[in-house]
C-alpha cells in the first residue's frame, strides 16, 4: 500500500511535460551579431507617434528605425542627422535645410525632400495627436524646391525649431499604414511586434551611416515591474530601459553580474493643484501645502538613495535649470503660519485624485499623513489613467491631483493659462512667448530662468521630486544610453561581450 | 439526438447573442473614452476631438452599434482602437498561449487528481487517505497567484531552473522553450485545480465504493479491483466530467492572473489591457471567443455525459439540469 | 458432511459494540434455511458474512467453514479475498433486495449477466451468448431484456435478472437476502414460485433471509430466528409456527398470521 | 457525531479567530496603520514581529487591518450573491417553459464568465473601491447561486406533498415560505458557506491586479503584490499575507462541510 502512495505522489511531482532546458539565455552569440534583450515596462500603443503611439514607441523606434533631420544626443546636444546643413534667413523667420544624398528607406526607395515635407506636414495635420504638434504652431509654409532642399517659414521666430524638429520621424511618404507597419532611414528594420510580448528590429545593412553594433535588438513588455526585474535576474534580457520598482533595485546593486547606471532624468513628480478652485487659489495655501511635505523622506522611502529634489518644473538637463529646491522649504511652522494668514488657521480638507498605478497610491498615503500635521485632511480617490484623462485633464474636474511628466523643455505649459492645472500669470506667458521668439539662446534661456523662478514662488504646483532615469544592464553590455531623455533609447551602439 | 442538438444549439446561439449585445451596452455605459489611451498629457483639445474621431467614440449610439453589429455578423472582429491592428490575428496569437496553457494545465491536474482522489476515497478510513484529503482542503483555499509567485522564486530566482515568466519570440515554432515557459504556469494552475478536482473525484468513488451493484459484481466473483473497472469507474465519471466541464471552462480565461504572475500574453491579459484602455473591439473579440468556447465546453461535456449514462438519452427534452 | 458450518459467529461494529454473537447454524448441501428477525437484527450482516462481504468497520470473529461436494473446507473468516473470490458465484452467492440499485445502471443486463458467467464458468463467445440467454430465458426473461438497461424494466424483471445471474454460477448455495421484499405483492408471489423451482432443480442449498414468516414458510423447511444478533430459537417451520416460544417468535407469526388471513383465507 | 462536529468547529475557530482580529484592529494595532517609522524592509522579531513593509509600516498592523477588507469582501458579496441568488432562482425555478430556459441560459453565459473580469468590468464602470469589489463579487456569486436554487426548487416542487399542496389550492408564497424554502435553504447556507472563500480569494486576485480597494483600505491581495518585487530581500512579505488567505478560506470550506453534515446528514460519507 505505502508503495502505491509514493509512486502516486512522484507522479505528481514528476514535471513529465518539462523540457527542462537549462536557462537558455536569448542570444548565444556575442559581438556584431548578438541579439540584446531589452526589458521595458512602456509597450507601444501603434507604431505612428502621430497617431497616439505613446512613450513606448519613442522609445522602441526613435533614432533606431526612425530618423530626423536633427538627433537630439543623449546628454542634450541638438546635431544634424538626415539634415548636412541648414540656413536661417535675417529675420529669423524662414529656414533652408540641405537633405543628406544617398540615403534610402528600409523598403528601398530613396529619401527626397518630399517625405521631409510630408513628414513635418503629418505632424501638424489637423488629426495629428503628435505631443509636439503645438510647438510647431508658428510654422506657416513648406516647400521642397527640389529633391534635396527644404524650406520652413515661420509666423514668427522659434528658437527652439531645429531642436522640435529631432522629434519629428522622416517617413517614407508611400506608407499608407504608419500605425501597423514601420518603413525609416534608420540602423534597423521593423521586423515583427507580437502584442503583449515582443518587439523586434533587425540591422538594416542598407544603412547610410556606421553599422548598428548588434544584428538584432528585441524589445520585451511587461506589465509587472517585479516580472521585469525577474527576467534580467534570469538571463532571459540583458537590460532594463528604466527601473520602476526602486526595491527590486537591492538585488542589483552590489551584485558584480549587473551594472546599474543612475543618469540624468526629466520625469517630474507633481502634486498639480487646480489654480483655479479654491482653496488653491490662494498662493499661501499652496506654499503651506509645499511646506507641510517632507519631500525628502518621501523620495527616500520610495527611491532611498535614488532620485533628486527640484523645487520648480525644470530638470537639471534642460539648460535653463537653476536648483531652486529650497525656494519652498520644508518647515511645518512657516505652513501652520501661511495656513493661518491666508485663514485657513483649522486647516481644510480636501480630495486628492490619484491614478492607481504605482508609485501614486503609496505617495498619496505619504501625503495623507503629511499634511494631517497641519491640520488638513486629504481624501484619496483613486481613479484609473483613462479617467484621469477624462475627470481631471479635460474637465478640469479636480481639486488636487498626482501625476507625473515625463518630457523636457515642459515648463513652457505654465504659459497656457488654460492647461489643465489652470496657472494664469500673464507675466509668465509673456515670457514664455518672448523666450520663444528670442533671437539668442543665452536670451531665450535667461528668460525661461525667471519663468522658472517665478513659478516655485508662486508655488503654481508641488514639484515632489525628480524620478531617477536607472538604466539595469548585465555587465556584459556595454555602449547604451544612460539618460533616456524624453524616453527615448539608442540601441544601435549596444555591444555585447563573449561570456 | 438530433432535436437534442438542435435545441441545445440554438440555446447557444441565442445565449451568445444575448451576451454580445449586453456586453456592448454595458461597454458603452462606462464612463472614460478609448479615445484617452491615444493622448499625451500635453493634449491640445483638438487633439484630444481627433482622437475621438480615429476611434468613432465621437459618432453617435445606434450607428456605433449598427456597425458593430455588422461586423460581428460577418465574423470581423474590427479593429483594436489603440494598436488599430486586427483584433482577429492577435486573438490566435494569444490562443497559441491561452490554449496550451490550459489544455496542458487541465491534463496534468486530470493526472494528478483521478488517482489521488481514488486512492483518498479507498484509503478513507487510514490516516494517509485523511492526510491526502486535508492537503486537498488546504489546495484549494489557496490563492493561484501566491502559488505562482512561491514556485517564481524557488524554482525561477534561487534555482534558476525554469525562466521567471514570459513567452519565447519564436513561440512554438522553438517547441523546446515555449516549453520550458511554460512549465511554471501550467504547474500553478494544474497543482490549485487538481486540488478542486481530488475534491470531486473522492466523492465520486466513494458513492461508487458504496454502491449496491459493485457489491453484488463482488457476490458474482469479481475481485474489488476488476468490480471497480467494469462497473465503477463509468458510473463515477458522469459527476467527474461535469465539474470537468465548469472547470475548464472557467481555466479558460481565469488564467488572468497568472498570466500576469509570469508576464504571459495570453488572452486574459489582453482583455485586462482592453477594459483598462476601453478598447471596445479588443474587449468584444476576447469576450465572443471565450463565450463560444466556454459554451461549446460546456455543449461536450453535456455530451460527454449522454453518452455516458443512457438514463440521460431517453429524457432528452424536459431533463432538468 | 455440512456444506455451510456457521460456529460462535461475532459481527461487531468500530465501536465494539456486537451485532452479531456468537451465532451458531449449520447447512447440508440442497438444504434449505430461514433466517427470520426483525431489521437490525443483524440477519443480512451474517449473510455478508458468509461471503466475506462485510461492509469496511465491520469485524468478524468465529468460524465460518464453506465446503463445496468433493472438495476441500475453507475458512471464511480472515481469509484473504483471492481466496474468497473463488468461493463466491461458484460456491456461493447472494441475491440482495434492492433490484434498482443492486444492477449497474450504465450496462445492459445481458452483460451484467454475461460477466458474471464468464467468470464462475470460463465461457467465451458465442457459448456464452447462448448461455446468457438460456439463463434468462430459465427466469422468464426474453431476448430484448438482454439488450435493456436496468432502468428500462420493471422492479420484478430486475430482481428476476438477477437471480438468472446469481443462478447461472451455478453455486452449491445461494442466500437470498429479503429478494421479495422490495417488489410489490402481485410480483412477490412469481419470484418466491421462480425460486423454489430452481433451488429444487438444481439440488442448491438455500439461506432464505426475511423479516416475514409467511414468506419463510413457502420456501424453507427448517427456521432461525434472530433477536438483536442472538439466536433465540430454531426448529423446523411447522414446529415454530404451531409451538413458537420466544416473544419474537410469537410476534413475527402474529404479524405473519393477519397477512395470510388476508390474502388467502388459508388456516392460520 | 464527533467527526461532523469537529469540522464544523475547526473551521468556526479559524474564522472567529481572524474576526477577532478585524475586529481587535478596530481598537488597537501594534502600531499606527500609516506609521512609516519602522526601518524599511526590516526582518521579523523585535519591535516588528513579522517586519516591516517598503515603506517601514509594521506588517503585522497590516495584516490586522487586512482582514477587515477580507471579512467585509466576502460577507457583502455573500450578501448581495445570496438575495440576488435565491429571488432569481426562485423566480426561474417557478418560471414556465421558455422563460425557464431563458434564465438558465443567462446564469449559464453569467458563469461562464470569470469573477474576475466581471469584477475588471464593474470597477472600469464604478473605479476602484470597495464597494465596486462586493458589488462585482456578489453579482458573479448570484449567477452561481440562482442556478443552485433553480435545481433545488424544481426538485422540490417535483415532491409529491409538495404537488398535493399546489393542487389543494394553497397559495404560492405558502407553497414557497413552508414547502420549498425549509428544503432549499440548508443545501444553500453551504453552498454560501464554500462561496465566501471563493469571494475572499476572488477579492485577493483582484488587489493583487491592481483593482481593488485602493489605499488607505489594506487588503492581503496588494500586500503579496508589493512584497513580489522585494522578494529576494524580504520573503516574509510574501508568506504572511498568503497564510493569512489561506486560514481564512480553509476555515469557511471546514464551515461548509460542518453544515453540509449537519443540514444533510444522509449524504455525510464515511470519511
Amino acid at each position: 500500500m505505502r508503495k502505491i502512495l509514493t509512486a502516486a505522489v512522484t507522479v505528481a511531482l514528476g514535471l513529465s511535460l518539462a523540457a527542462c532546458g537549462a536557462d537558455d539565455t536569448p542570444s548565444a552569440a556575442a559581438g556584431a551579431d548578438a541579439t540584446i534583450g531589452v526589458g521595458s515596462l512602456y509597450e507601444p500603443q501603434n507604431l505612428d507617434n502621430t497617431g497616439g503611439g505613446g512613450q513606448g514607441v519613442t522609445e522602441a523606434l526613435n533614432g533606431n528605425v526612425y530618423e530626423g533631420l536633427f538627433r537630439l544626443t543623449d546628454d542634450g546636444k541638438t546635431e544634424n542627422l538626415l539634415a548636412t546643413d541648414y540656413t536661417v534667413s535675417g529675420d529669423g523667420l524662414t529656414y533652408t535645410f540641405k537633405l543628406r544624398t544617398g540615403v534610402t528607406f528600409h523598403s528601398g526607395k530613396a529619401l527626397t525632400a518630399a517625405d521631409a515635407k510630408y513628414s513635418l506636414e503629418k505632424v501638424i495635420a489637423p488629426d495629428s495627436k503628435s505631443a509636439r504638434k503645438s510647438s510647431f504652431g508658428p510654422v506657416s509654409g513648406i516647400t521642397a524646391p527640389d529633391d534635396s532642399t527644404l524650406v520652413v517659414t515661420l509666423k514668427t521666430r522659434s528658437i527652439s525649431f531645429v531642436y522640435n524638429l529631432s522629434y519629428v520621424w522622416i517617413v517614407n511618404s508611400q506608407n499608407q499604414s504608419p500605425t501597423t507597419t514601420a518603413d525609416g532611414t534608420g540602423p534597423y528594420r521593423f521586423t515583427e511586434w507580437k502584442r503583449g510580448s515582443t518587439l523586434s528590429l533587425a540591422r538594416f545593412d542598407g544603412y547610410w551611416g556606421t553599422r548598428a553594433s548588434n544584428k538584432e535588438v528585441v524589445f520585451h513588455y511587461f506589465t509587472d515591474a517585479s516580472a521585469l526585474n525577474n527576467a534580467l535576474l534570469t538571463n532571459q534580457i540583458d537590460i532594463i530601459t528604466s527601473q520602476q520598482s526602486p526595491d527590486a533595485l537591492s538585488q542589483f546593486t552590489g551584485n558584480p553580474e549587473y551594472k546599474v547606471n543612475d543618469g540624468a532624468s526629466t520625469t517630474k513628480l507633481l502634486l498639480a493643484f487646480n489654480d483655479r478652485v479654491a482653496p488653491f487659489d490662494n498662493v499661501k495655501v499652496r506654499k503651506a501645502v509645499y511646506s507641510a511635505v517632507d519631500r525628502k523622506k518621501l523620495l527616500e522611502s520610495i527611491w532611498g538613495t535614488y532620485g533628486k529634489l527640484i523645487g520648480s518644473m525644470v530638470p537639471p538637463k534642460d539648460p535653463w535649470f537653476e536648483d531652486l529646491a529650497e525656494t519652498n522649504p520644508y518647515d511645518v511652522e512657516l505652513a501652520k503660519r501661511l495656513l493661518t494668514e491666508a485663514g485657513h488657521g483649522n486647516g481644510f480638507s480636501f480630495t486628492l485624485d490619484t491614478p492607481n498605478y504605482d508609485p501614486h497610491p503609496t505617495v498619496a498615503t505619504f501625503l495623507k499623513s503629511e499634511l494631517a500635521k497641519v491640520g488638513i485632511t486629504v481624501n484619496i480617490n483613486v481613479i484609473t489613467a483613462d479617467e484621469w484623462y477624462t475627470k481631471v485633464f479635460q474637465k478640469r474636474d479636480f481639486t488636487a491631483t498626482l501625476q507625473e511628466h515625463v518630457n523636457d523643455r515642459d515648463v513652457v505649459w505654465y504659459g497656457n493659462p488654460d492647461f489643465y492645472w489652470g496657472y494664469r500669470n500673464p507675466q509668465v506667458t509673456q515670457w514664455v512667448t518672448q523666450a520663444e521668439q528670442a533671437t539668442t539662446a543665452d536670451e531665450q534661456t535667461s528668460l525661461l530662468k525667471q519663468v522658472n523662478r517665478q513659478i516655485a514662488e508662486d508655488a503654481a504646483s508641488v514639484w515632489l521630486y525628480l524620478y531617477p532615469q536607472i538604466v539595469v544592464a548585465s555587465a556584459d553590455l556595454s555602449g547604451y544610453p544612460v539618460n533616456g531623455l524624453n524616453s527615448q533609447f539608442y540601441v544601435y551602439g549596444i555591444t555585447k561581450q563573449e561570456g | 439526438m438530433v432535436r437534442y442538438l438542435v435545441r441545445r444549439g440554438g440555446l447557444l446561439v441565442a445565449s451568445l447573442l444575448f451576451a454580445s449585445v449586453a456586453l456592448f451596452l454595458l461597454l458603452r455605459v462606462l464612463p472614460g473614452d478609448p479615445a484617452n489611451a491615444l493622448l499625451t498629457v500635453d493634449a491640445t483639445p483638438e487633439q484630444i476631438e481627433a482622437a475621438r474621431r480615429q476611434v468613432g467614440s465621437d459618432r453617435p449610439l445606434p450607428e456605433q452599434f449598427v456597425t458593430w453589429l455588422g461586423q460581428l455578423v460577418r465574423l470581423d472582429l474590427g479593429r483594436s482602437f489603440v494598436s488599430t491592428l486586427p483584433v482577429g490575428p492577435e486573438i490566435t496569437d494569444r490562443l497559441a498561449v491561452t490554449v496550451p496553457l490550459a489544455l496542458t494545465a487541465f491534463a496534468l491536474a486530470i493526472v494528478i487528481a483521478v488517482p489521488v482522489g481514488y486512492l483518498c476515497a479507498r484509503w478513507s478510513r487510514t490516516w494517509y487517505g485523511a492526510t491526502i484529503s486535508a492537503l486537498s482542503q488546504l489546495g484549494i483555499a489557496v490563492p493561484v497567484f501566491w502559488v505562482g509567485m512561491l514556485l517564481v522564486f524557488v524554482f525561477a530566482l534561487r534555482l534558476r531552473v525554469f525562466p521567471s515568466g514570459g513567452f519565447p519570440r519564436a513561440g512554438w515554432a522553438d517547441p523546446g522553450a515555449a516549453l520550458t515557459a511554460l512549465t511554471l504556469p501550467v504547474l500553478t494552475v494544474a497543482l490549485v485545480m487538481s486540488a478542486s478536482l481530488i475534491r470531486y473525484v473522492r466523492s465520486a468513488t466513494l458513492d461508487v465504493l458504496h454502491s449496491d451493484y459493485l457489491r453484488t459484481a463482488r457476490a458474482l466473483g469479481a475481485s474489488s479491483a476488476e468490480a471497480m473497472w467494469r462497473h465503477g469507474l463509468r458510473n463515477a465519471a458522469g459527476p467527474v466530467v461535469s465539474i470537468l466541464g465548469i472547470e475548464l471552462a472557467t481555466t479558460f480565461l481565469g488564467t488572468v492572473v497568472v498570466e500576469s504572475v509570469f508576464a504571459l500574453p495570453g488572452l486574459g491579459s489582453m482583455l485586462v489591457k482592453g477594459i483598462m484602455q476601453h478598447d471596445y473591439p479588443v474587449i468584444q473579440g476576447v469576450l465572443f471567443v471565450s463565450t463560444v468556447t466556454v459554451l461549446v465546453i460546456g455543449f461536450l461535456a453535456d455530451l460527454a455525459q449522454r453518452l455516458l449514462d443512457p438514463r440521460l438519452r431517453r429524457a432528452s427534452s424536459g431533463r432538468s439540469r | 458432511m455440512n456444506l455451510l458450518t456457521v460456529d460462535m459467529l461475532t459481527i461487531s461494529g468500530t465501536d465494539g459494540r456486537a451485532l452479531v454473537s456468537e451465532l451458531s447454524f449449520a447447512l447440508s448441501p440442497g438444504e434449505r434455511l430461514g433466517l427470520i428477525g426483525e431489521s437490525g437484527s443483524g440477519k443480512s450482516l451474517t449473510a455478508l458474512a458468509v461471503l466475506g462481504l462485510l461492509p469496511a468497520g465491520l469485524r468478524a470473529s468465529g468460524s465460518i467453514r464453506l465446503q463445496p461436494a468433493g472438495g476441500e473446507p475453507t475458512e471464511v473468516v480472515g481469509a484473504a479475498d483471492r481466496t474468497l473470490r473463488r468461493l463466491r458465484g461458484r460456491v456461493a452467492t447472494v441475491v440482495f433486495q434492492e433490484p434498482l440499485t443492486a444492477l449497474d445502471p450504465l450496462m445492459r443486463i445481458g452483460n451484467q449477466v454475461g460477466w458474471a458467467i464468464r467468470r464462475t464458468r470460463g465461457l467465451r463467445g458465442s457459448a456464452l451468448r447462448d448461455a446468457v440467454l438460456s439463463a434468462l430465458a430459465e427466469v422468464g426473461l426474453d431476448d430484448r431484456i438482454a439488450r435493456a438497461y436496468p432502468h428500462e424494466v420493471s422492479g420484478g424483471q430486475r430482481q428476476r435478472a438477477a437471480i438468472a445471474a446469481a443462478v447461472a454460477c451455478r453455486p452449491a448455495l445461494l442466500i437470498a437476502d429479503e429478494p421479495t421484499t422490495a417488489l410489490d405483492v402481485t410480483v412477490q408471489a412469481d419470484v418466491l414460485a421462480l425460486l423454489d423451482r430452481l433451488v429444487a432443480d438444481r439440488g442448491m442449498a438455500l439461506l432464505f433471509i426475511s423479516h416475514d414468516l409467511a414468506v419463510v414458510a413457502r420456501v424453507a423447511e427448517r427456521v432461525l430466528v434472530l433477536a438483536q444478533g442472538v439466536a433465540v430459537e430454531s426448529g423446523t417451520v411447522t414446529e415454530v409456527v404451531t409451538a413458537p416460544d420466544h416473544p419474537v417468535t410469537r410476534a413475527l407469526l402474529s404479524s405473519a398470521r393477519q397477512l395470510d388471513a388476508a390474502l388467502d383465507g388459508r388456516q392460520p | 457525531m464527533t467527526r461532523r462536529r469537529r469540522s464544523l468547529v475547526a473551521g468556526a475557530v479559524l474564522v472567529g479567530l481572524l474576526g477577532a482580529v478585524a475586529l481587535l484592529s478596530l481598537l488597537w494595532t501594534p502600531f499606527a496603520v500609516s506609521d512609516t517609522s519602522g526601518g524599511r524592509l526590516a526582518p521579523p522579531g523585535g519591535a516588528h514581529l513579522l517586519g516591516t513593509d517598503r515603506l517601514g509600516r509594521d506588517l503585522a498592523t497590516q495584516l490586522m487591518v487586512g482582514a477587515r477588507i477580507a471579512l467585509l469582501t466576502g460577507l457583502g458579496a455573500v450578501a448581495i450573491g445570496g438575495t440576488l441568488g435565491l429571488a432569481a432562482g426562485l423566480a426561474a425555478g417557478f418560471a414556465q417553459r421558455w422563460l425557464d430556459d431563458g434564465i438558465a441560459a443567462t446564469l449559464d453565459v453569467v458563469i461562464a464568465f470569470p469573477t474576475l473580469l466581471l469584477a475588471m468590468l464593474v470597477v472600469a464602470a464604478r473605479g476602484a473601491s470597495l464597494g465596486s469589489a462586493v458589488l462585482a463579487l456578489g453579482l458573479a456569486m448570484s449567477a452561481v447561486v440562482a442556478r443552485l436554487t433553480r435545481i433545488l426548487v424544481k426538485r422540490v416542487l417535483a415532491l409529491d406533498f409538495v404537488t398535493a399542496a399546489r393542487t389543494s389550492g394553497t397559495s404560492w408564497p405558502r407553497v414557497v415560505a413552508e414547502h420549498v424554502l425549509p428544503n432549499v435553504w440548508p443545501t444553500l447556507v453551504v453552498n454560501l458557506a464554500l462561496q465566501f472563500g471563493l469571494a475572499v480569494l476572488a477579492e485577493a486576485s483582484l488587489s493583487y491586479l491592481g483593482l481593488g480597494p485602493p489605499p488607505p483600505n489594506q487588503s492581503w491581495g496588494r500586500m503579496l503584490q508589493e512584497a513580489q518585487s522585494t522578494v529576494l530581500t524580504a520573503p516574509a512579505g510574501l508568506v504572511a499575507p498568503g497564510l493569512a488567505l489561506v486560514v481564512l478560506v480553509v476555515g469557511a470550506n471546514l464551515v461548509a462541510d460542518g453544515l453540509r453534515e449537519v443540514a444533510d446528514p444522509l449524504a455525510g460519507r464515511a470519511s
